[in-house]
C-alpha cells in the first residue's frame, strides 16, 4: 500500500482496519453462499460441534444404561440404537470432518499465506455435501433409528435389521463426497496456492499432516462409496453378492469396509497429531525436533494405514495367512507413531514451556495418546488379540486414540487458535477447569474399561454378568465428570464470544504465518501477500538474539 | 462431476476470450489451469478406486464360483459388447479431436465434435437399454431375482449381481459425463473457450477418457473371458 | 439360565483355564511390561521436561538444535526391532490356537440369534450349554444360521466368529473341572447381550457318563416317567404336540396311549409301545388322518432308554 | 507461487503466465483411434481361440492394459503432462492392486491353516520335531465340513470357503 504514513501495526490501511471476515457482509445468505474458506471453516465447525453434542448424548445415555447389570433406563432395541448413533455421530459427524475440515478449512490457506483454498466453490459443495449427509442420518434416527453397530456388518445389517438401515448407509456414502472433495481441494491448494518462498519444508507440520489425511481421503472414501452402494443394493434388491444363502461372503465385506475405515482411523488421528506439533512448538516457543521426520513420518502413517485393515479381523474367519501379513504390516505403524512422540518430547526438550490452555490440551495428548498407543501394541499381537478382541478393551483402546488424542487435540487446536477465528479471548481460569474435568473424567470413564476388557466383558453388551457390574458403575460416574467438563468448556467459549476481551494479533507469540495477520483475518487473510523467508518456526534474528 | 464445475476456478463469471480474469486467489492462468487439471487427475483416482471395489468382488468371486462364470458369460452379447466398445472408443476420439479444436480456436469445429461425441453416448446407452431389457426378459438379474432355470452351475447370481453393479454404475457416469458434454457444449457456442482458455473442455474430455478407460476393462472381463 | 462368574487369576486376567491360556497369557505379559517401561520413560521425560522448561521469563536460554541424524535412526531402529520381537510372540501362540491337534474330539456347533447349539459325535445335542471333558483337545465346527457371531469363552482365551455359509473352527484343552461362561463377541441384534452359554468341564469319565445317561456328576438317574417328562421338555416334543387336549401341529398327547387313531391311508391303529416307538424312529410311516406330515426323526438322537421313557411316559398323560 | 511451480517439469506456460496449449499433430488422434480400433478387434478375435481360461485371461488383461495405456498417454494428454498427475495416476494403480491383492490373500486361502500344517507339521516351540505331542496323522480336507456328521452350514447351499475352487 503506498499509504505508509497511516498503518497500523500490521500495516493495515485505513480501508481495512476494522473489517474482518466475519463482518465484511452480513446475513445468513452472506454466510451459505460464501467462498470464503474461514467462513466455511466457522460452519463446518459449528456443524461438528453439533454432531460431536449428538454423539455425545447418546453416549452418556449408553454409559447411564450401563449402570447396572440389566434394565436401567432403556431396553435392549433402545441400547442398540443408541450404541450404534453415538458411533456414526461420533464417527462421521465429528471425528473425520473435525480437525481437517474446521481448522483445516480455515487454517490451512492461512498458514501458506494463501487467499483461499484452490476451489472455493467446490469447497462449499463439500460443506452442502456434508449437511445433505448428515440429514439423511438424521432422518434414519427419526424413521426407525439404526441398529446395526456404525460398522454395517452384513448380514445383520443387509438382511435381519429392521431399521432405516438405507437411510443412514446413504447419508455416509454423501458425506463420503464431502469428505473426498475437502482432501483434494487441500492437495491441489498444497501444491499451488503456497505463497512466494513457502517452500514444502518450510510449511507448517500441521499441513503436513493434512496433507498426508488428504491423500488417504482420497485413495481410500472412493472404496467406502462402493461398499454402502453394495449394502444398500444388497438390502433393497438382494444382489448377495454379501449374502451367505445367494453365494455371496459376509466376511469380504468387512475386507471392503475396513479398507477404507481403517485408514480413516488416520484420517482422524493424523491431524491431531499436527494440531499437537503446532500447539507443542508454540507454546514451549522452541522450534519443532526433527522437522522432517515428523513430516514423512505423517506420509508415512498415511500410506502404510493401506496396509494393515485385516487387523480388525483376525477372529473374523479370513485366512492364517492373511492375519499373519496383517499383524506384521500393522506393526510397522506403530515405527511412525513412535518417531513422532520421541520428536514432540524433543520439543519440549530445552524450550520455555508456558502451561496456557493450549499446551495443557497438548500435554494432556501426548499422555493420552502415549496410552492409546502403547496399548494397540496388544491387539496387534496375534495371540493376544484373541482374547482381547471384541472385548472393553478395544473400546478403552480406540477411545483414547479417538477421543483422548484426536478430540482433545481437536479442543486444543480450538482453545489455540480460537482468538485468531474469533477476535476474542477466553476466561482462562473457566477453561482449565473445564480441561481439568474432561482430563480427569476421560481417564476414570476409559482407563477402567481396560481392565473391564481384559477381564472378558464383551463390548456391545446391553445385559451383562453381575461380576462386571462395580467397574461398569465406575465408569459411568467417570462419564459424568467427563460430559461436565466439556459443558464448562463449551460455556467458556460460548461466553468469550459475548463478553471475551478482544484479542490480539499474536497472542501466543508464535512463528507461522497465520499469526501474522490481524485477528480476526481479513476476507483476502493478508493484505500483503506474504513472502516467506524463514524456515518453518524460525523467528526473525533480533527476536531470538 | 463437481471437481470438473470447479476446475475452472473462479473463473466462470468472467468474460473470457481471448483474455478471461483469472481467480483472485491464483497469481496467473498457467496455474489456474493447471491446479484445475490437478484436481480432476485427483478426483479420476477416486473414481478408479470406486470401480476397484468391484473389480476386486469380480476377482474374487470368479475364483470361487468359476465355472458359473463362464456359464454366466456365454448369455452376455458379445456382438452388442463390441458394438459399445467401437462406439465409445470413438466417442473417446471425437472428445480428443474436440479438445485439440477448442485448443485451436475452432469453434465451430469443437461445436460439432462435442456433438458427435454427445451422439456416441446416446447411442451407447441405446444400445445398453437393449442389452438389459433382454437380461431382464430372461430372468438374467443379480443374486435373488436371478430366476433363469436353465443353469448348471451354482450362484449365476453372484456374477449378474457384478455385471449389473458394474454396467449400471458406469451407465450413470455416461449419463453424468452426457450432461457435462452438454454444459460445455453449451458454454463453446457462446464463444467462452479459446486457445488461452480452454480447461473445462480438457478435463471434461479427460472424465469423458476415463469412462472409456473402465469400459475398455469392463467389456473383455464381462463379455469375452468370463 | 444362572451363569458362574469368570473367576479372576490376576488383577487382569481371568484364571488360565486351558492349555492354550499360558501362552496367550505369557505374549499379554511382555506386551503388557515393555508398554509399562515405555510408558514410565516417555511420561517421565515429559514430567522432567514440563519441570525443567518452564518458562522463568522472557530471558529463557532456548535450544537451537532443531535436529538429530543419530536419534532419528536410533529410535526407528529400535523399536522396529522390538515390534517385529512381538509379531513373532503374537504368532506363536496363535500358530497353536489356530491348528487343533489331531486326535480333538470334535464338536459340530450352530449359532443363532440367540442361542447356541451343540452336537456331539454321538448325536447328543445340547441347547446354550456346552459340555466338554477335562485333559482332551476339543474341536469346535462352527457355522451360523443368520447372521454373524463369535465364540468366546474368557477363561479359555479363544475366540472365532461364526460365519452363516462357511465352517470356521476353534480349538481348546481345557485344564480346569468346573464351569465357566461363553460368550457372543460379535453383534446380532437384539438378543446378543443373551447369547451367553454355560461351559461344563468334567472329567473324561464323567462327561462319557453325561453322553450315555444325561446325567450331570451328582445326578441320580430319574424314574422312567420323570425322564420321559424331562424329554417332552427339553426334546422338543411340546412344540408339536399338546398335554391338554389342544390341537398344535400334531396329535394332542392327552390320554394318547391306547387310544385308537384313523391313519393316512384308512386303516386304524391302537397306540401302544410298539407305534410309539415307530413313530418316534419313522415318524412318517403311518400318520395320523389330517395332520401334515413334518415330524423329524429322532433316529440317533433317542436312546433306548430315551424311548422306554417317552413311552412310560406317554402312559401318565390322561 | 515460484518455488511450487519450479518444482514441476512443465510443458505449457510461458513467461507472462499466460496458458499456452500443447497441440498434438491430427494424424496423432487417427493413429492412436485406428490402434484402439484394431485393439477391439484383436481382444474380441482371441477370445474366441481357446488357449486355456488363465490364457485367456492374460491376454484380454494384456491387451485392455496397452488400450487403457494408449488413451491415458494420449488421449489424456499424459504423456506430456506433469509428472505429478502420472504419479497420481499410478497411484490410484497401485493402492488398487494392494486391495484386490491383500483381500484375495485371504479368500483364496482360506482354512487351510491345518491342512498345511497335517502335511507339513511345524511345531513353534520345537520347529524341528515333525510331530506333535497328541498328534495322530491326520486325514483332513482343511475344516473338513463332511467331518461335522451333520448337514451342510445351515445358512444355505453356499459351498464353504474351507475348500476354495483352484482353476
Amino acid at each position: 500500500m503506498a499509504n505508509t504514513a497511516t498503518v497500523d501495526e500490521l500495516g493495515h490501511s485505513p480501508e481495512v482496519r476494522g473489517k474482518n471476515y466475519l463482518n465484511q457482509t452480513a446475513g445468513v445468505w452472506s454466510w451459505l453462499t460464501t467462498v470464503d474458506h474461514k467462513r466455511i471453516g466457522i460452519m463446518y465447525l459449528v456443524s461438528v460441534l453439533v454432531g460431536f453434542g449428538l454423539g455425545g448424548i447418546f453416549a452418556l445415555l449408553v454409559r447411564l444404561e450401563l449402570l447396572t447389570a440389566k434394565k436401567t433406563i432403556m431396553d435392549a432395541t433402545q441400547y442398540n440404537q443408541a450404541f450404534t448413533l453415538h458411533g456414526a455421530a461420533m464417527v462421521f459427524l465429528f471425528i473425520i470432518p473435525s480437525i481437517p475440515a474446521s481448522l483445516g478449512n480455515f487454517f490451512l490457506p492461512l498458514m501458506i499465506g494463501a487467499k483461499d483454498v484452490a476451489f472455493p466453490r467446490l469447497n462449499l459443495l463439500s460443506l452442502y455435501l456434508f449437511w445433505i449427509g448428515a440429514i439423511f442420518m438424521l432422518a434414519a434416527i427419526v424413521t426407525g433409528g439404526v441398529d446395526t453397530g456404525w460398522t454395517f456388518y452384513v448380514p445383520y445389517a443387509s438382511g435381519v435389521s429392521t431399521t432405516s438401515v438405507i437411510s443412514a448407509t446413504f447419508g455416509v456414502f454423501v458425506m463420503g463426497f464431502s469428505s473426498i472433495l475437502t482432501g483434494l481441494n487441500f492437495i491441489v491448494t498444497l501444491h499451488k496456492l503456497r505463497a512466494p518462498g513457502m517452500s514444502w519444508y518450510r510449511m507448517p507440520l500441521f499441513l503436513w499432516s493434512l496433507y498426508a489425511t488428504s491423500i488417504i481421503q482420497v485413495l481410500a472414501t472412493p472404496v467406502l462409496g462402493i461398499t454402502l452402494l453394495l449394502l444398500i443394493f444388497e438390502r433393497a434388491f438382494h444382489i448377495g453378492i454379501f449374502d451367505p444363502t445367494l453365494g455371496g461372503d459376509p466376511v469380504l465385506f468387512q475386507h471392503f469396509f475396513w479398507f477404507y475405515s481403517h485408514p480413516a482411523v488416520y484420517i482422524m488421528i493424523l491431524p491431531g497429531m499436527g494440531v499437537a506439533t503446532e500447539i507443542l512448538t508454540t507454546h514451549s516457543k522452541r522450534r519443532v525436533f526433527g522437522y522432517k521426520a515428523i513430516a514423512f513420518s505423517s506420509v508415512a502413517i498415511a500410506l502404510v494405514s493401506f496396509l494393515v485393515w485385516g487387523h480388525h479381523m483376525f477372529v473374523s474367519g479370513q485366512s492364517e495367512l492373511s492375519s499373519a501379513i496383517f499383524s506384521f504390516l500393522t506393526f510397522f505403524v506403530a515405527i511412525p507413531s513412535g518417531v513422532k512422540m520421541f520428536n514432540w518430547l524433543g520439543t519440549l526438550w530445552g524450550g520455555s514451556i508456558r502451561f496456557t490452555v493450549p499446551m495443557l490440551y497438548g500435554i494432556a495428548f501426548l499422555f493420552l495418546f502415549a496410552i492409546g498407543g502403547l496399548t494397540g501394541l496388544f491387539l496387534g499381537t496375534l495371540s493376544v488379540d484373541l482374547h482381547l478382541h471384541d472385548t472393553y478393551f478395544v473400546v478403552a483402546h480406540f477411545h483414547y486414540v479417538m477421543m483422548g488424542s484426536t478430540a482433545i487435540a481437536f479442543f486444543g487446536g480450538l482453545h489455540h487458535w480460537w482468538p485468531k477465528m474469533t477476535g476474542k479471548m477466553y476466561d482462562e481460569k473457566l477453561a482449565r477447569v473445564g480441561f481439568a474435568l474432561t482430563f480427569i473424567g476421560f481417564n476414570w470413564t476409559f482407563f477402567t474399561q481396560f481392565i473391564l476388557g481384559t477381564r472378558g466383558m464383551p463390548r456391545r453388551y446391553y445385559n451383562y454378568l453381575d461380576q462386571f457390574q462395580p467397574l461398569h458403575a465406575f465408569s459411568t460416574y467417570g462419564s459424568w465428570v467427563l460430559g461436565t467438563g466439556f459443558l464448562i468448556t463449551f460455556i467458556c467459549l460460548a461466553r468469550s464470544l459475548k463478553s471475551g476481551a478482544p484479542a490480539p494479533a499474536n497472542p501466543w507469540d508464535s512463528a507461522t504465518l497465520e499469526w501474522q495477520t490481524q485477528s480476526p483475518p481479513i476476507t483476502e487473510n493478508f493484505e500483503k501477500a506474504p513472502i516467506v523467508t524463514l524456515d518453518a518456526y524460525e523467528r526473525p534474528a533480533e527476536e531470538t538474539a | 462431476m463437481s471437481a470438473k464445475a470447479e476446475a475452472l476456478g473462479g473463473a466462470g463469471e468472467s468474460k473470457l476470450s481471448p483474455q478471461f480474469h483469472v481467480a483472485h486467489h491464483f497469481d496467473k492462468a498457467d496455474t489456474q489451469f493447471d491446479a484445475g487439471r490437478m484436481g480432476v487427475w485427483l478426483f479420476l483416482v477416486t473414481e478408479i478406486l470406486l470401480f476397484g471395489g468391484l473389480f476386486c468382488a469380480f476377482a474374487i468371486f470368479r475364483s470361487k464360483y468359476f465355472p458359473s462364470f463362464v456359464e454366466a458369460h456365454h448369455h452376455l452379447d458379445r456382438v452388442m459388447g463390441g458394438i459399445n466398445t467401437i462406439v465409445l472408443i470413438t466417442s473417446s476420439f471425437t472428445m480428443a479431436l474436440a479438445v485439440r479444436s477448442a485448443q485451436k480456436n475452432e469453434t465451430k469445429k469443437t461445436t460439432l465434435l462435442l456433438a458427435v461425441t454427445l451422439a456416441c453416448a446416446a447411442m451407447f446407452l441405446v444400445v445398453k437399454y437393449f442389452e438389459y431389457s433382454h437380461k431382464i426378459h430372461d430372468g438374467l438379474l443379480p443374486g435373488g431375482n436371478f430366476t433363469a432355470a436353465d443353469f448348471a452351475s451354482g450362484h449365476p447370481g453372484i456374477f449378474f449381481a457384478i455385471y449389473f453393479m458394474m454396467t449400471g454404475i458406469h451407465g450413470v457416469h455416461v449419463v453424468i459425463g452426457m450432461g457435462l458434454i452438454l454444459w460445455i457444449l453449451l458454454r463453446n457456442q457462446k464463444n467462452e473457450f479459446s486457445s488461452r482458455y480452454y480447461a473445462p473442455v480438457e478435463n471434461v474430455g479427460l472424465y469423458w477418457h476415463l469412462v472409456d478407460l473402465v469400459w475398455i476393462f469392463l467389456f473383455p472381463l464381462l463379455y469375452l473371458v468370463g | 439360565m444362572r451363569l458362574d462368574p469368570i473367576e479372576l487369576g490376576s488383577f487382569w486376567m481371568p484364571k488360565q483355564s486351558s492349555t492354550i491360556a499360558g501362552e496367550i497369557d505369557t505374549a499379554y505379559y511382555i506386551v503388557y511390561w515393555l508398554d509399562v517401561v515405555m510408558f514410565v520413560l516417555l511420561m517421565g521425560a515429559l514430567a522432567y521436561f514440563m519441570y525443567k522448561y518452564k518458562r522463568r521469563g522472557p530471558k529463557d536460554k532456548l535450544s537451537d538444535v532443531t535436529h538429530s541424524t543419530v536419534l532419528e535412526i536410533s529410535w526407528t531402529i529400535i523399536p522396529s526391532i522390538l515390534v517385529i520381537g512381538l509379531f513373532f510372540v503374537g504368532l506363536k501362540g496363535w500358530m497353536q490356537a489356530m491348528v487343533a491337534p489331531g486326535n480333538a474330539l470334535e464338536i459340530r456347533t450352530t449359532a443363532e440369534m440367540y442361542m447356541w447349539t451343540f452336537t456331539y459325535p454321538n448325536g447328543n445335542v445340547s441347547v446354550n450349554e456346552l459340555v466338554v471333558p477335562k485333559g482332551q483337545p476339543v474341536k469346535l465346527i462352527m457355522s451360523s444360521k443368520d447372521v454373524l457371531h463369535s465364540f468366546f469363552v474368557p477363561e479359555f482365551r479363544v475366540k472365532q466368529d461364526v460365519v452363516p455359509g462357511t465352517y470356521t473352527t476353534v480349538w481348546f484343552e481345557a485344564t480346569e473341572n468346573r464351569d465357566t461362561v461363553l460368550f457372543c463377541t460379535e453383534y446380532c441384534g437384539v438378543g446378543h447381550s443373551d447369547m451367553m452359554a454355560k461351559v461344563r468341564v468334567m472329567e473324561k469319565a464323567d462327561y462319557d457318563n453325561w453322553q450315555e445317561t444325561g446325567l450331570l456328576p451328582g445326578e441320580k438317574p430319574l424314574p422312567p416317567a420323570e425322564l420321559g417328562k424331562k424329554l417332552y421338555a427339553t426334546r422338543s416334543c411340546n412344540t408339536c404336540h399338546s398335554l391338554d387336549g389342544s390341537r398344535i401341529q400334531g396329535p394332542t398327547f392327552k390320554g394318547v396311549f391306547g387310544r385308537t387313531e384313523q391313519i393316512a391311508d384308512g386303516s386304524s391303529i391302537k397306540v401302544d409301545e410298539n407305534y410309539i416307538r415307530e413313530s418316534l424312529l419313522e415318524p412318517n410311516k403311518k400318520v395320523v388322518q389330517g395332520y401334515p406330515a413334518v415330524m423329524p426323526t429322532y433316529k440317533g438322537l433317542l436312546k433306548e432308554t430315551d424311548i422306554d421313557a417317552i413311552i412310560a411316559y406317554l402312559k401318565t398323560v390322561q | 507461487m515460484s518455488t511450487s511451480h519450479a518444482e514441476h517439469d512443465h510443458g505449457h506456460g510461458s513467461a507472462n503466465g499466460d496458458h499456452v496449449p500443447h497441440v498434438l499433430p491430427f494424424k496423432v488422434y487417427i493413429a492412436t483411434f485406428a490402434t484402439l480400433l484394431f485393439l477391439t478387434v484383436v481382444t474380441v478375435a482371441a477370445s474366441y481361440v481357446d488357449i486355456g481360461h488363465t490364457g485367456n485371461l492374460i491376454v484380454a488383461l494384456l491387451i485392455a492394459t496397452i488400450k487403457a495405456s494408449v488413451v491415458a498417454l494420449i488421449f489424456m494428454h499424459l504423456k506430456w503432462d506433469h509428472k505429478f498427475h502420472g504419479i497420481i495416476f499410478v497411484s490410484a494403480l497401485l493402492f488398487l492392486a494392494v486391495f484386490i491383492g491383500i483381500t484375495m490373500s485371504d479368500t483364496e486361502f482360506r482354512g487351510e491353516a491345518e491342512a498345511i500344517e497335517a502335511k507339513n507339521p511345524v511345531d513353534l516351540k520345537d520347529p524341528f520335531k515333525a510331530q506333535r505331542t497328541g498328534d495322530i496323522a491326520i486325514p483332513k480336507e482343511a475344516a473338513a465340513p463332511a467331518a461335522a456328521g451333520s448337514a451342510a452350514p445351515a445358512a444355505g447351499s453356499a459351498a464353504p470357503a474351507a475348500v476354495p475352487a483352484k482353476h
